[in-house]
This record gives structure tokens, C-alpha cells and sequence, in this order.
């Protein structure tokens, strides 16, 4: 069944490449199909491996489905069933967004290194396209070579890990003994080359040029792909490499809290204001993954949901008044629903209470203190102080200034699907537990490594 | 044989630092193209004939064939 | 300036990845023994008890004859193409994406184009020799495709081939252009071809991508199962794709 | 020494796109550490002495040391390819670039804010 | 109606009013009186010591407790808040966002009512941001400048609001409760004088901001000059009053006399509750300094604000049964007094249009009921007997002066002289003086609007001849918190208020006040009247005076001819060139924008290149690092 997950929108992106005009029903039709995929295996609570070829790891290629697997394909395909419903969103890129859609998911599920590798690598072209919408293209070359770089080391780290074990299966690298060197020489490579699609410091450059250059990349770069990059992070330094080379990720992740906020301060583009934000709260996610317990990487994607959805409805709500005016001062005044849903948002972002930020961002705090890190909370403290002040500035400037005679539409489905998005950030404030359950058990299937050898490798045959 | 891959090897340097620095893009181009030429042969030492054509097929051919098109496309603006 | 601090940084990172060399194995000196690929090259991996290889009992492949044998669990002879389109033949459909994003994305980003003029006339030399040397372009691209099993190549070469074909038509003839609809179809079915077979193995061997025909001799052309029929798919759509891609790179915007 | 050579390759890379303002200058240099690294990728697979892997009359049979490692070789193959893929899409940019900003030269560009 | 119940709600009502709003605001504005009417009385009916739980966040309970502080806090807070929300009944005809108006400052309420009734930091901290982000969003209804006052409003309470944070978390890791008694107990037994003092000053700051204590005051004047004008009387009347509670939290329910018993530093008063004196005495200064000089007269309140909170501060810190009773007790009488001023200023913008006093004038005919309630409201503010407003200050001395801090006592004499001076510059100036032409058809404020003022100077005044109904709470408080629970200061059976050094009893005041009052009325009314002379009339009618020429200049325009401008220049000459600390946290702001200015040339607005140095470099840093 899941490699459904992969092969369906895969199927479609190569029949709809002859029908263009079936692009985006059928985009739709993968993003339902995926849906019910994953809704139809609800947590497996067990590591289930899907073997490619019927060749058992460590030979073969295997998929993984265990909690973690399956809480991240679960975002994931939830972001893109949600473009998938805006069709004036996805105009042409309905083919790219099938493929980012299988890369993504196949990121997310394989058990490889190097399969991995290949995903990334379809997610970066797929990406770039998408960035290259509405003639943003230096941006998106940036990206492009960024990417290339990431592409490249993290291939080497790929090798690196080959020779050091003889096999490419993650679980097998997690239980293969590695000499300490060659450990380093692997986890910096990989930190490095994750590091991109991380949006660590100071690998992130392309974040604002490719989020702010038009309204469609960052409403799914910014919630599904970060998603998968960050759920790999997870993988590689909580499972496969068992924290080690947490010690420079916790240090580039806290240093890329402050440089995102201290950017998106000065910001006058609403769209890269928030892209930074984005690259904080990366920050504030990788630096929680790099203490490597299972609570705090729970609380990390825990985090990382909260800020994905919050994220998706301020990008739309950017992105479609970016796009649609050219004075933004007090548009909400024409379109109160947006503008409610995108306030809603924002203050979840900073983490007021009332909202879903709030629950994760406390929590987040609360259980650094336990651990005995001072540092990382005064740092996330300082960083949520920048926040306010841009988040209030942009809410006064949109609602309050004085507002022009431009008139646009009002976007009924976006603005629907931003207020139930809105709405459910209050609800997980109220009972968290509809993101923090699987978070949870996401952070305790990432930590849990022997949990996760014994599964991929002691099974002989491997399910559907 | 330790030889001739050195002197590949030196080659392949030369060409990449010429691809890297070259005035002209054109002549850039065709560095790559004969360092993508002389990597073929480097594969085909390390006993890797499928890589070998691959990459004489696909990173020496087409490669260069993308990039010189790409380049006429732009009319050598900032050929200089 | 600019470029002294690039030399010094560039100059680190050669030093760094020197440093990093120390710990994997000198080159010549790989140990094949110790890794996966010493049971895709004995093709016995079904044989192997994985928990017992990964726990550190390497067991020793068999060394019995492999050529021109049959009843293995793979037929290639060249073991490169059992690794690519076999055992890692979920890299390959993942590569077969690459091409395939790659080439939707050239089309969205040069959208709306129309053909470019050299403003130069082919020589003549050229356009006849092209007639003769197409067909046999053609025909060496498919040769190194079908028998990617036995011999060096595959579909990635082969359908480049074919590309370079493509290409040499724009060149020697002003008035060609690809037909686009033919080559994007050719390229969507091919491109499903793979993923049903994918599935069909799902269905009828319980894996996405498992081999569901018999493997026949090795080294003869009819053997190894799905894989020539993925090399050939492969082909026909790297080929084709690739000639888009060309194609589009090729022309020129309008307006 | 294949692995020293890549490393340099990779070196030379690096320091073109850290130094060169033409972006397709940046595209060739992206390509150069490709390359390298699909080299220094097919040498660590190398066995001293071994033969290409591919079962022909003379070599029917496998044995420790006959054969180098095939895999990496495989791995080279996909990169290769996601390689072209990467570049083609580059070109493609690069050509849109132009068009936009009238010169791919980083200095020269016109209307690149922020 | 558990208290969690009356809070979830009064939330969920706020959302509601503001549909009813939309149809029509004055129906929810009504229905928001309403609703505060029936809080009052709710309040007034719970009995101390009833608590509910809000559920569970994190594995702590969330508790709300009624005591003694909250329910003197919450009274104090609700009758500023409804006045202002009956005020508001006609006064929000004048203002663009009626709904939202309605539906925040209902939530606002529930927020802060939260503060009050909160058991344990983290309930404090939710209901605080409520209280927080709901008056943010009121502040930029205003005038233009409001939308930055709303900016630096929130940076600055947030500033402080994340320090509390720190501190509390650092509590629950070192303590493992958040509960405010527990932590409490257990910061007594805790050896380690770090990490109390670290807790307390982080707590204690959340307070130093929100009530524009000396480092973060700075928002308060563009904040409340430039707020809608109903609602400055709330913020300066009730917001800033949750940042007293928190520190009255900090200082007193956290027995910080026991806490730092081992770092005394002046008459038993530790080193930390001498800091926070500090700042109260510095905040005093600055505040009266900066309120004299001010010409906006919501600026000069707003500085007036700082400057009596540092009169609270001062004298909730010196932990003296006295002098924190006075302390307390001047939350009340500076919460009724900034409230009726706010109003009453906003009454006159209502009418006029114009907060700038230089532009005003001889309103006192026109609004005469405006001008009776500010002038009792500056009375008590300015602490002159009868008024309630000398109680509490007369009781700040006495602690002073008991403890031996004549430099604090002398700097609290210097702020009530002050502001003498500052409070009557708008009296003068706004009622006083000579009427603008302009504003020749202003009219008196309808009922609705002066009502609610009137309402609040009569209580400030029974309760400045009558004050034990106030007191009484804050005995009981002050028990509760166990500050020498055996004495009493307030005696209502001999109508006595007893001190250190002699007793006072407000009735005998108040009469011998009334038989002096009339004394002066007999006098006033036997001298001859002035007569009214309109100065610029004949010139008026040709547009700009001409000829006029006073004290050796020229008067160009009349505005300098007000006698307003420059009210006090010989003595703000004085200070003229003083340091600005709003520069100061300018420079900051601009440092942070200016360092983001940096990192966005150097790292995200370069060319692939200078991606792949930093790239480059990073990968080598980490390399070396590692090693």
C-alpha cells in the first residue's frame, strides 16, 4: 500500500503530461488517493518496511512506515491536498506539484541514503520550478545552485556512509560500527548538506528570494517540503547517526533563530518577512531535534506543525495580496476573513495564548529548562520579542492604515481553507493533542533506533 | 597506467581551470565538454564501462549540447 | 581580493576533504567482500540471511558459474544494469523522475516559444550526410538500450543517442521542429509503462517494482526478466524528453 | 590519487563559483564538481586488478577480487543523470534570466532588487 | 458560575458582541455595560478563598483563586473599565471601529480579570497575553501615530512578558510548581541567592514594563497619547495596573523581606527590593520631569502615569505594613484619577477635536461638568486632601520616613510638587484662559459620557473621606501575605487611619477642609469679578493677528500667544539638554533593524557566489570546530 504513496501521484504526473488539460483534476485525484492512503493505515505503531523489488534489506531499497514516516507523509500530503483544492493556485504546475508531491513522500518514506538522495534531488528541481513562477528566476537559479551544492555533498556524505559500512540501508549505517572520524567526516557532510533544505544558517539564503517571489512556492515550500527536509534531519541525526553531530547543528540552528528574525525585522516585503520567520522557527525546530530525546524531537515537529499551518495560511493570505495589490496598507478592511485568519495565524507564529504557538512554544521551553539549557530558551525568548514587533507592525499596517481603492476579489476557497486553518490553531490550543499525539509518537519513533533496525531488518519479506 | 591517469588527472585540472576562467564562455564550454571527454577515460581505468558511455553519452554529448544551445539562444550577449 | 579569499576557502575545503579521506578505504583497495554489492555481483542475495550479514557474519557469495546459466534471481550478465534497473530499481524510476521534472520544468520556465532562426543556412554537406546517418543513430541508440543487460550502456545512454539525433535534425534543418505532441506522449507512457510495471509486480509478486518474468540465460538477449523491457522504456522516454527538452531549449520566445 | 584528483576538481569548482560573475559560468562549475564527484564516487568502488563487472566467457564466475564494486557504479549512473537534469533546468533559467535582466552577468543585472 | 466558567465566557461573549456590533455598536456597546454591571456585582458577591480549575497545560494545573488581591484589583480595574465602557455608549459615535472596539476591550476585561484571579504563573502569563494582545489591538484605532505606539506597546510589554517568562519557567525547573504560593515556600528554603534574585527581578520585570517603571517606560506616552482617547483612560487607569499586581506578586507574595533576608542592604530592605525602589524613584523623576514639559495633554498624563507607578512601586517595595498599604492603596486612586482625567480630555477631543493644549482654552464655561470632574480628578492625583488621593501618598511617606530613606522620601516630596505643576498646565490651558473663537459652539458632553465621570470623582471622594471600604481589602491582603499581621492601620471603628507617627482621621480632615473651602468661597465671592476681555477679537475677523506685541515680541501666530506655551519655561530650561532614555532604546530598536539591514546585505541578498563562500565557509568552520 505504500508505495501507493509514491506511485500514484507518479502515475498521474506521467498520464497527465499527455492530457494537459487533466493536469489538475488529476493532481487533485493523487492528493485524495494519498489522503485515503495514509488515512486508510492510521499510525502503524510498529516499524513496517515495504520492500522495492522484493530484494530484503540491507540489499534492496525498502520503504519505512512507522509513526514517524507516517506523521510527516500525513503534513505532507495534507499541504498538497490543500493546493490541490485552489486550482487558480496551481494553474499550470499541477505536473510539478505531482512530482513534488511522490518526492516528497518518497523522501519522507525510503529507508536508503542514497534513495533519498535521489528525492531530494527531484524535490530541488521540482522546487526550482515551482520558484520560477511569475518570472522569478534569478531567485530560482539561486536556489538551483544552492541546491546543486546540497546536491553534491550530500551525495559525498552518501559515499562516505557506503564505504564506512558497505551498504546504503539506513538502518543498517545506524547499526554498523563507524570509526569516530569517519563519523564526523559523514554527520558534518550531511549536516552541511541537509543544511539547505533545512534553511540553516547560513545555508538559507535562497528562502527569501524563492518564498517571496511568487504566491505559489512558499504556500507549499514552506509547509510540506520543510516539513520533509526537517523530518530528514530527524531521521538522519536522531536514528541512523544517534546524535552525533548534534553539537554543530544546535549551534547553526540557534544562530539562524536570530539572524531569520533579526532579517525578517527590516523586511518591507510581507511575503519575505514571513519567508524569514520561516528560516527562524527552522532554527528553533533543528536546534530541539539536535538534543536527540525523544520529547524533544516530539516537541520539535509538534512545533513544526503548528508553524506549518500557520505558515500556509499567511503565505496564502500574503501571496494572494502581494499579487493582487499594490498598496497593501489596511486591506484587510475589504477582506475581513483573510485578514482574521492571517491575524489568527501570526499570533499563533509568535505564540500567543489562544492559539496553537502557544501550547508548542511553551512546551518547547518548558522542556529545555528540564534539560538544563538556559541558553536555547533566553535565544527563543529574544527571538519571539523580534517577532512580536513585525507581527504587530504588519497586522496594524494591514489593518489599520489608511486603505486604497484597489479592489480585488475575494478568494472564497482560500479564504475558507485559511479560516478552518486558523480555526484548528485554536483548537490545538484547546486540546492539543490533535498535532502533539503524533508528534509524540513521531519523536519517540525517531529516537527509538533499535526500535527501528529491528523492524527494517529482521523482517524477511516486507508487507505490502 | 598510474601515469596516464595522472596525466589525465592533469589534464582534467587544466581543462577545469581553463572551463572556470576562460574569457569566453563558448571556449568555457568546451573545456567542460573535454574534461566531461577525458573523465571518460578515467572511468573506463576504474573499470566502469557503463559510467564510461553514460558520461560520454549524456555529460560530454548532451551536456554541451544543452549548454551551446542555450548559449546560441542567448546570442552570446555576454560573450565577451 | 575576492578572489584570495575564494583560493583560501576553496584551498580549505580540497584540505578538508583530504582529511576526510583518511577514513574511507584507499583507492584500489575496496573491499567487496565487506559490502552489498559482493551478493549482486554472486546474485545471491534471496540466499543471504540479512540479520546474520548485518550483524558482521559476512558469508562468503558462492563462486559457481554465473554465465550462460539460468534460474538465478536476476539474468543480466552486467551486473551494473541488475543493480540499476533490479535491485535499485527504485533509484532508477527515481532518476527516470529527474529527467522527467527536469524536462516539465524547462517546458513551464521557457513556456509559450516558438522555433529560433540562426539566421544561417545549413550547409548542404551537412543536411544530406544527416539523412544517411540518422536511421543508424537511431538504430545504435536502440541497439545500446535493448542490450543494456548484456554489454555496457542502457536506456539513459541509449535515449541520449536518440536525443543527439533529434539534435542534429535542428541543425541541419531549418525548417524542422519536433513534433511536440508525439514525443510528450511517447514521454507520459512510457513514463507510466514503468510505474505499471511497478505495479504489476505489486500485484503479482507482492513489491512495488519486483521482477514478474522468468529470468532466462544469462548473457543471452532474451533473459533478466523485466529489465530489458525497463531499459527499453527507459529509453524510449529518456529519448524523448530529452528531445523536448532540446527542443524547447532550442526555440525561441515570442515577442 | 583518483581520489586526489576528484578532491582538486571539486577545489576548482568551488572556487569558480565562489569567483565568477557570469552565471553561466556558475552552471559550468556546478557541472565540474558534478563530474568530480561522480569520479571520486566510481574510485572508491575500484579494486586493484578487478574487471568491469559484467559476466562474459572469460570471466563467468564470481571470486573475491575479480570484480570491482558495481555499485558505486550504478550510484554514478543516476548521478549523471540527475546531473543533466539539474543543468537543463538551470539553462532553461539562465535563458529566462537573460531575458528578464538583459545579461547574466551578476554586476550587469538590471531590476535584480533586494 | 466557577470563576474559569465567568472567564471562558466572557472570552466567547467578546466574539459574539462583536457580531452584534456589526449590526449595530451601540447595542453591543451597551450590552458590554451591561455585562461589566453584572462583573461588578459578581466580584462583590465571591467569597475570598474560592478557586477553579481552568484544566491542565503541560501537566500543571491551572488554577484561579479568589483573594484578597483580586478581588481589590479586579473592583478597582471594573470600575474603571465599565465607566469607560458607559462613556463609550456615545463617545464610540466619534470613533471608526466601533465593533472591534466593543469586542476587544470585553476580552481585555476577561484578561485581565484572569491576571487577578491567576494561581500560578502560567494562568497569569495566558491571561496577561489575552489582556495584552487585546488592548495592542485597540491602541492603533487612533490617530496616525497610533499605529506605531501599538508596535512599541507591544514590543515593550513583550520584552517584559518574555523576561517573566524565563523567570517562571527557571522557577518551575528549579521548584517544579508553578503555583505562585508553592514557589513561594519554596524560595524561602532555597539557599541560592542567584537564582532567587535571577527569578525575582524576571518575574518582577513583566511588572516593570507593563506599569512604566524607569527602563521601559517609554512606551507608555505614545502609547496612551496616542490610543483612541476613551481607551488611554483604560490603559493608564487599568492596564497599567496589572503590571502593579505583578509586581505587588513579586514583591509581597513572594515573601521577599524572608526571600532575601540575607542581602539587607538599607533598613532591612534587601538589595533587590531596594533596586525595584530605584527604579520607582527614577521612574518618579523622569516621569515628573517629562510631564511638565509636555504640551499633548494625554502625553502629560501618560508621563504623569509612569511617575505614579513609581509611587506604587516605591511603596509596595519597602514591604512596610505601611507603606505597602499606601502602595496598594494608590493603585486605586490613580487608577480613578488617570481615568476620569482620560476621560475628561476625551470629552474635550470629542468636542474639539484637538488634544494639543496650546490650542485650547476657557473650555471651563463650555464644559463645565468636564471641568469639575478634572479637577477633582487632578486634586487627587496631585494628593491634596479631601480627595482620596492624599491617603495613599501620606501613607507612602510615613513608610519612607520610618525606614530612613530620605533620599527616596525626598524624591517622592519632589514628585508630588511636580506634579502640582504639571496637572495644572491643562487645567489652566485646556479650561482656564481665553476661548478659541473656533470652539465658541462646543458643547457640554451628553449625560452618557459625564456621567460615568462624575461617577468615579464622587467615589474617589467618599473614599478620601470615608476610605476603610478600600482599606479593608487591602488589610486583608496584606494578612494574607503576612506583612506584620498583627497590626492594623486602618481603625474604622474611631474613623482613624494609624500611622507610625501619629494617627489621621479622614472625616476630621474633610470637614475641616469644607469649613476652609467655604471660608475661601466667602472670600472669592466679596472680592470684585474679573471681566472677560476677548484679546485677539479684533483682529480675528482679518486672519492673523497683527500689532500685538507682548514682552518684547512679536506674537506671529496666536497659538504663541496662548500663555500656555512655554507654561513652565524657566524651570524646563533647567533640564532642557537631558539625556533621553526613549533615544536610548531608539538606538536599540535601530541597531536591531540596522544589524538585520547587515545580515540581509551579507547573507541573502548576494549572488550564488557569495552562497557558496558562506557555504564553503561554514562547512570549514564546522570542520575545525570538530576538531
Amino acid at each position: 500500500m505504500i508505495s501507493l504513496l509514491i506511485a500514484i501521484p507518479l502515475l498521474l504526473a506521467f498520464v497527465s503530461v499527455m492530457w494537459k488539460r487533466l493536469a489538475k483534476p488529476l493532481f487533485f485525484l493523487a492528493a485524495v488517493t494519498n489522503m485515503t492512503v495514509l488515512l486508510a493505515s492510521w499510525f502503524p505503531n510498529s516499524v513496517e518496511i515495504h520492500v522495492m523489488g522484493s530484494w530484503k534489506p540491507p540489499f534492496g531499497i525498502n520503504l519505512v512506515f512507522d509513526n514517524a514516516s507516517f506523521y510527516a507523509a500525513l503534513v505532507v500530503n495534507f499541504f498538497f491536498f490543500l493546493v490541490s483544492l485552489m486550482p487558480n493556485l496551481v494553474e499550470s504546475y499541477g505536473v510539478s506539484l505531482m512530482l513534488l508531491m511522490a518526492a516528497a513522500n518518497g523522501f519522507v518514506l525510503t529507508g536508503d541514503l542514497f534513495n533519498s538522495f535521489v528525492f531530494m534531488e527531484i524535490m530541488t528541481i521540482t522546487a526550482v520550478t515551482v520558484a520560477s513562477r511569475r518570472e522569478n528566476f534569478y531567485n530560482a537559479f539561486k536556489y538551483l545552485i544552492l541546491g546543486g551544492i546540497a546536491g553534491s555533498i550530500y551525495l559525498l556524505a552518501t559515499i562516505f556512509a557506503y564505504t564506512a559500512t558497505g551498504s546504503l540501508n539506513m538502518a543498517h549505517v545506524s547499526m554498523a560500527t563507524i570509526s569516530a572520524s569517519s563519523l564526523v567526516a559523514i554527520t558534518t557532510l550531511y549536516a552541511i548538506g541537509l543544511g539547505v533544505e533545512a534553511k540553516l544558517f547560513p545555508l538559507n539564503g535562497w528562502v527569501s528570494g524563492v518564498y517571496g517571489g511568487n504566491d505559489l512556492a512558499p504556500v507549499i515550500l514552506g509547509t510540506s517540503v520543510s516539513f520533509a527536509a526537517l523530518y530528514m534531519v530527524g531521521r538522519l541525526f536522531g536514528t541512523v547517526f544517534h546524535g552525533s553531530g548534534a553539537g554543530v547543528l544546535y549551534t547553526l540552528a540557534l544562530i539562524t533563530i536570530i539572524i531569520g528574525e533579526v532579517a525578517a525585522l527590516r523586511q518591507q516585503n510581507l511575503l519575505k518577512a514571513f519567508a524569514y520567520s520561516s528560516v527562524a522557527q527552522a532554527g528553533v525546530v533543528v536546534a530541539m531535534i539536535s538534543k536527540g530525546t525523544s520529547r524533544a524531537m516530539g516537541l520539535a515537529y509538534f512545533h513544526l506543525t503548528n508553524d506549518a499551518v500557520a505558515k500556509f495560511v499567511i503565505f496564502l493570505v500574503a501571496g494572494f495580496l502581494v499579487y493582487n495589490y499594490k498598496n497593501l496598507n489596511g486591506v484587510f478592511k475589504k477582506h475581513k476573513v483573510l485578514g482574521a485568519s492571517f491575524s489568527m495565524a501570526t499570533f499563533s507564529l509568535v505564540g500567543f495564548p489562544l492559539f496553537a504557538g502557544f501550547q508548542s512554544k511553551l512546551r518547547i521551553i518548558m522542556e529545555l529548562f528540564s534539560m538544563k539549557d538556559y541558553l536555547f530558551p533566553a535565544v527563543m525568548l529574544l527571538a519571539t520579542l523580534i517577532e512580536v514587533g513585525y507581527v504587530v507592525r504588519w497586522n496594524v499596517k494591514l489593518w489599520f492604515e489608511e486603505e486604497t481603492d484597489e479592489k480585488a476579489d475575494n478568494p472564497i476557497v482560500a479564504g475558507t481553507l485559511a479560516l478552518i486553518l486558523s480555526l484548528l490553531l485554536v483548537a490545538v490550543f484547546i486540546k492539543p493533542e490533535i498535532f502533539l499525539g503524533g508528534a509524540m509518537k513521531m519523536g519517540n519513533a525517531l529516537a527509538d533506533t533499535k526500535d527501528y533496525i529491528h523492524g527494517v531488518l529482521s523482517v524477511v519479506k516486507g508487507g505490502m | 597506467m598510474s601515469a596516464l591517469i595522472w596525466l589525465a588527472g592533469g589534464i582534467m585540472i587544466a581543462a577545469a581551470i581553463f572551463a572556470v576562467e576562460a574569457r569566453k564562455i563558448l571556449d568555457a564550454v568546451i573545456a567542460m565538454s573535454a574534461l566531461s571527454l577525458v573523465s571518460v577515460f578515467l572511468f573506463i581505468a576504474m573499470r566502469a564501462p557503463d559510467v564510461a558511455i553514460t558520461e560520454a553519452s549524456v555529460g560530454a554529448g548532451l551536456v554541451t549540447a544543452v549548454l551551446l544551445v542555450t548559449l546560441f539562444r542567448m546570442r552570446g550577449g555576454d560573450d565577451k | 581580493m575576492r578572489r584570495f579569499y575564494a583560493i583560501l576557502v576553496a584551498a580549505g575545503l580540497v584540505y578538508m576533504l583530504f582529511m576526510f579521506l583518511g577514513t574511507i578505504v584507499p583507492y584500489g583497495k575496496a573491499d567487496v567482500a565487506d559490502r552489498v554489492s559482493a551478493h549482486f555481483l554472486a546474485k545471491d542475495v534471496n540466499s543471504i540471511s540479512p540479520t546474520k550479514w548485518v550483524e558482521g557474519d559476512k558469508q562468503v557469495p558462492h563462486s559457481e558459474r554465473v554465465y550462460g546459466r539460468k534460474g538465478f534471481e536476476d539474468g543480466s550478465a552486467n551486473v551494473v544494469t541488475s543493480i540499476v534497473v533490479n535491485y535499485r530499481s527504485f533509484d532508477t524510476l527515481g532518476e527516470v523522475t529527474v529527467l522527467f521534472a527536469s524536462a516539465v520544468g524547462v517546458g513551464l520556465i521557457l513556456g509559450g516559444t516558438r522555433r529560433m532562426k540562426y539566421g544561417r543556412k545549413p550547409n548542404f554537406i551537412l543536411r544530406v550526410s544527416t539523412g544517411i546517418l540518422l536511421p543508424l543513430i537511431i538504430l545504435f541508440g536502440i541497439y545500446i538500450f535493448v542490450h543494456g543487460h548484456l554489454t555496457p550502456g542502457g536506456g539513459f545512454p541509449g535515449g541520449t543517442i536518440i536525443a543527439a539525433a533529434v539534435l542534429l535534425l535542428y541543425l541541419s534543418n531549418e525548417e524542422f521542429s519536433l513534433n511536440m505532441i508525439v514525443s510528450k506522449s511517447l514521454e507520459g507512457s512510457m513514463g507510466s509503462l514503468y510505474v505499471i510495471f511497478g505495479l504489476i509486480g505489486l500485484a503479482a509478486g507482492g513489491a512495488f517494482l519486483f521482477n514478474f518474468l522468468p529470468n532466462g540465460v544469462v548473457g543471452s538477449l532474451f533473459s533478466a526478466g523485466v529489465v530489458p523491457l525497463v531499459y527499453m522504456t527507459i529509453g524510449l522516454k529518456v529519448g524523448s524528453e530529452l528531445s523536448g527538452v532540446v527542443a524547447e531549449i532550442h526555440e525561441e520566445r515570442e515577442g | 590519487m583518483v581520489y586526489i584528483i576528484s578532491i582538486i576538481l571539486v577545489g576548482i569548482g568551488v572556487y569558480g563559483l565562489m569567483t565568477q560573475k557570469n552565471l553561466f559560468k556558475h552552471l559550468i562549475s556546478l557541472s565540474i564538481i558534478d563530474t568530480a564527484v561522480n569520479i571520486f564516487i566510481v574510485a572508491t568502488g575500484y579494486v586493484n586488478g578487478g574487471k568491469a563487472p559484467i559476466y562474459t566467457k572469460n570471466f563467468p564466475s564470481f571470486a573475491i577480487g575479480r570484480f570491482v564494486d558495481p555499485l558505486p557504479q550504478a550510484l554514478v549512473l543516476t548521478a549523471i543523470v540527475i546531473g543533466v537534469g539539474t543543468l537543463a533546468v538551470g539553462a532553461s533559467l539562465l535563458v529566462r534570466v537573460k531575458e528578464k535582466h538583459s545579461s547574466i552577468d551578476v554586476e550587469n543585472m538590471k531590476g535584480v532588487g533586494e | 458560575m466557577a470563576l474559569s466558567t465567568l472567564l471562558i465566557s466572557l472570552l466567547v461573549t467578546s466574539v459574539v458582541i462583536y457580531f452584534i456590533s456589526k449590526v449595530s455598536w451601540r447595542a453591543g456597546a451597551i450590552l458590554n455595560f451591561l455585562i461589566g454591571v453584572f462583573l461588578i456585582s459578581y466580584v462583590f458577591a465571591l467569597h475570598i478563598g474560592v478557586t477553579s480549575n481552568l484544566g491542565t497545560l503541560f501537566g500543571q494545573k491551572l488554577q484561579l483563586t479568589w483573594t484578597h488581591a483580586s478581588y481589590y484589583f479586579s473592583a478597582v480595574s471594573l470600575l474603571v473599565i465599565v465607566s469607560v465602557m458607559l462613556f463609550a455608549i456615545k463617545w464610540l459615535d466619534s470613533q471608526k471601529y466601533p465593533a472591534a472596539f466593543n469586542m476587544f476591550i470585553l476580552m481585555m476585561t476577561a484578561g485581565s480579570l484572569g491576571v487577578f484571579m491567576a494561581a500560578d504563573l502560567i494562568t497569569l502569563y495566558i491571561f496577561w497575553e489575552i489582556a495584552v494582545l487585546s488592548s495592542m489591538l485597540i491602541v492603533p484605532m487612533g490617530k496616525k501615530e497610533s499605529r506605531k505606539a501599538a508596535v512599541i506597546y507591544a514590543v515593550m510589554s513583550a520584552s517584559g512578558t518574555y523576561m517573566y517568562l524565563y523567570g517562571a519557567f527557571l522557577a518551575f525547573q528549579r521548584y517544579g510548581t508553578l503555583n505562585i504560593s508553592e514557589i513561594a515556600r519554596h524560595m524561602v528554603s532555597d539557599p541560592s541567592t542567584g537564582i532567587k534574585a535571577a527569578i525575582f527581578l524576571l518575574l518582577a520585570s513583566a511588572g516593570i514594563a507593563k506599569s512604566g517603571i524607569f527602563p521601559l517606560h517609554t512606551w507608555l506616552r505614545i502609547a496612551h497619547g496616542n490610543a483612541p482617547d476613551a481607551f488611554s483612560a483604560v490603559l493608564s487607569g487599568q492596564l497599567v495596573k496589572l503590571g502593579s499586581y505583578v509586581l505587588m506578586i513579586t514583591v509581597a507574595a513572594i515573601p521577599s523581606l524572608r526571600v532575601f533576608g540575607n542581602i539587607p542592604f538599607y533598613s532591612g530592605i534587601p538589595a533587590t527590593n531596594y533596586f525595584l525602589i530605584a527604579l520607582g524613584a527614577t521612574s518618579i523623576i523622569i516621569g515628573t520631569l517629562m510631564a511638565i514639559k509636555q504640551d499633548d495633554m494625554k502625553m502629560l498624563i501618560a508621563f504623569s502615569s509612569v511617575a505614579n507607578g513609581g509611587y506604587i512601586l516605591i511603596g509596595i517595595g519597602t514591604m512596610d505594613p505601611m507603606g505597602f498599604e499606601g502602595g496598594v492603596l494608590h493603585v486605586f486612586n490613580h487608577a480613578i484619577a488617570a481615568a476620569v482625567i482620560f476621560m475628561a480630555f476625551a470629552s474635550v477631543v470629542y468636542r474639539t477635536h484637538t488634544k494639543k493644549i496650546s490650542e485650547l482654552g476657557g473650555l471651563i464655561h463650555k464644559m463645565p461638568i468636564t471641568f469639575l470632574a478634572y479637577l477633582f480628578a487632578i486634586i487627587s492625583l496631585a494628593g491634596i486632601p479631601p480627595m482620596s488621593g492624599f491617603i495613599s501618598k501620606w501613607m507612602i511617606y510615613q513608610a519612607l520616613v520610618r525606614k530612613g530613606m530620605f533620599i527616596t522620601a525626598f524624591i517622592a516630596f519632589f514628585g508630588s510638587i511636580g506634579s502640582f505643576l504639571y496637572v495644572f498646565r491643562p487645567l489652566a490651558g485646556v479650561f482656564l484662559g481665553q476661548l478659541p473663537k473656533k470652539y465658541k459652539d462646543v458643547k457640554e458632553v451628553p449625560p452618557v459620557m459625564w456621567i460615568p465621570m462624575m461617577t468615579l470623582v464622587v467615589i474617589s471622594l467618599v473614599i478620601g473621606i470615608w476610605p476603610f471600604p478600600v482599606l479593608q481589602p487591602i488589610e486583608g491582603m496584606r494578612m494574607d501575605y503576612g506583612i506584620a499581621p498583627t497590626m492594623r492601620i486602618a481603625d474604622s471603628s474611631h474613623w482613624l487611619i494609624k500611622g507610625f507617627s501619629g494617627s489621621w482621621n479622614p472625616v476630621l480632615v474633610f470637614n475641616l477642609f469644607i469649613i476652609g473651602f467655604v471660608i475661601a468661597y466667602i472670600l472669592y465671592t466679596m472680592f470684585p469679578r474679573p471681566k472677560k476681555v476677548d484679546l485677539l477679537a479684533p483682529h480675528k475677523e482679518e486672519g492673523a493677528p497683527i500689532n500685538i506685541y507682548t514682552g518684547g515680541e512679536y506674537i506671529y501666530t496666536p497659538e504663541l500667544y496662548h500663555y500656555n506655551t512655554k507654561f513652565y519655561a524657566g524651570f524646563e530650561r533647567m533640564y532642557e539638554k537631558h539625556p533621553s532614555w526613549e533615544k536610548v532604546l531608539e538606538m536599540l530598536a535601530k541597531f536591531f533593524h540596522d544589524l538585520g539591514e547587515w545580515v540581509h546585505g551579507w547573507f541573502f541578498r548576494p549572488s550564488p557566489s557569495a552562497y557558496t563562500f558562506w557555504v564553503s565557509l561554514t562547512i570549514l568552520i564546522v570542520f575545525w570546530v570538530r576538531w
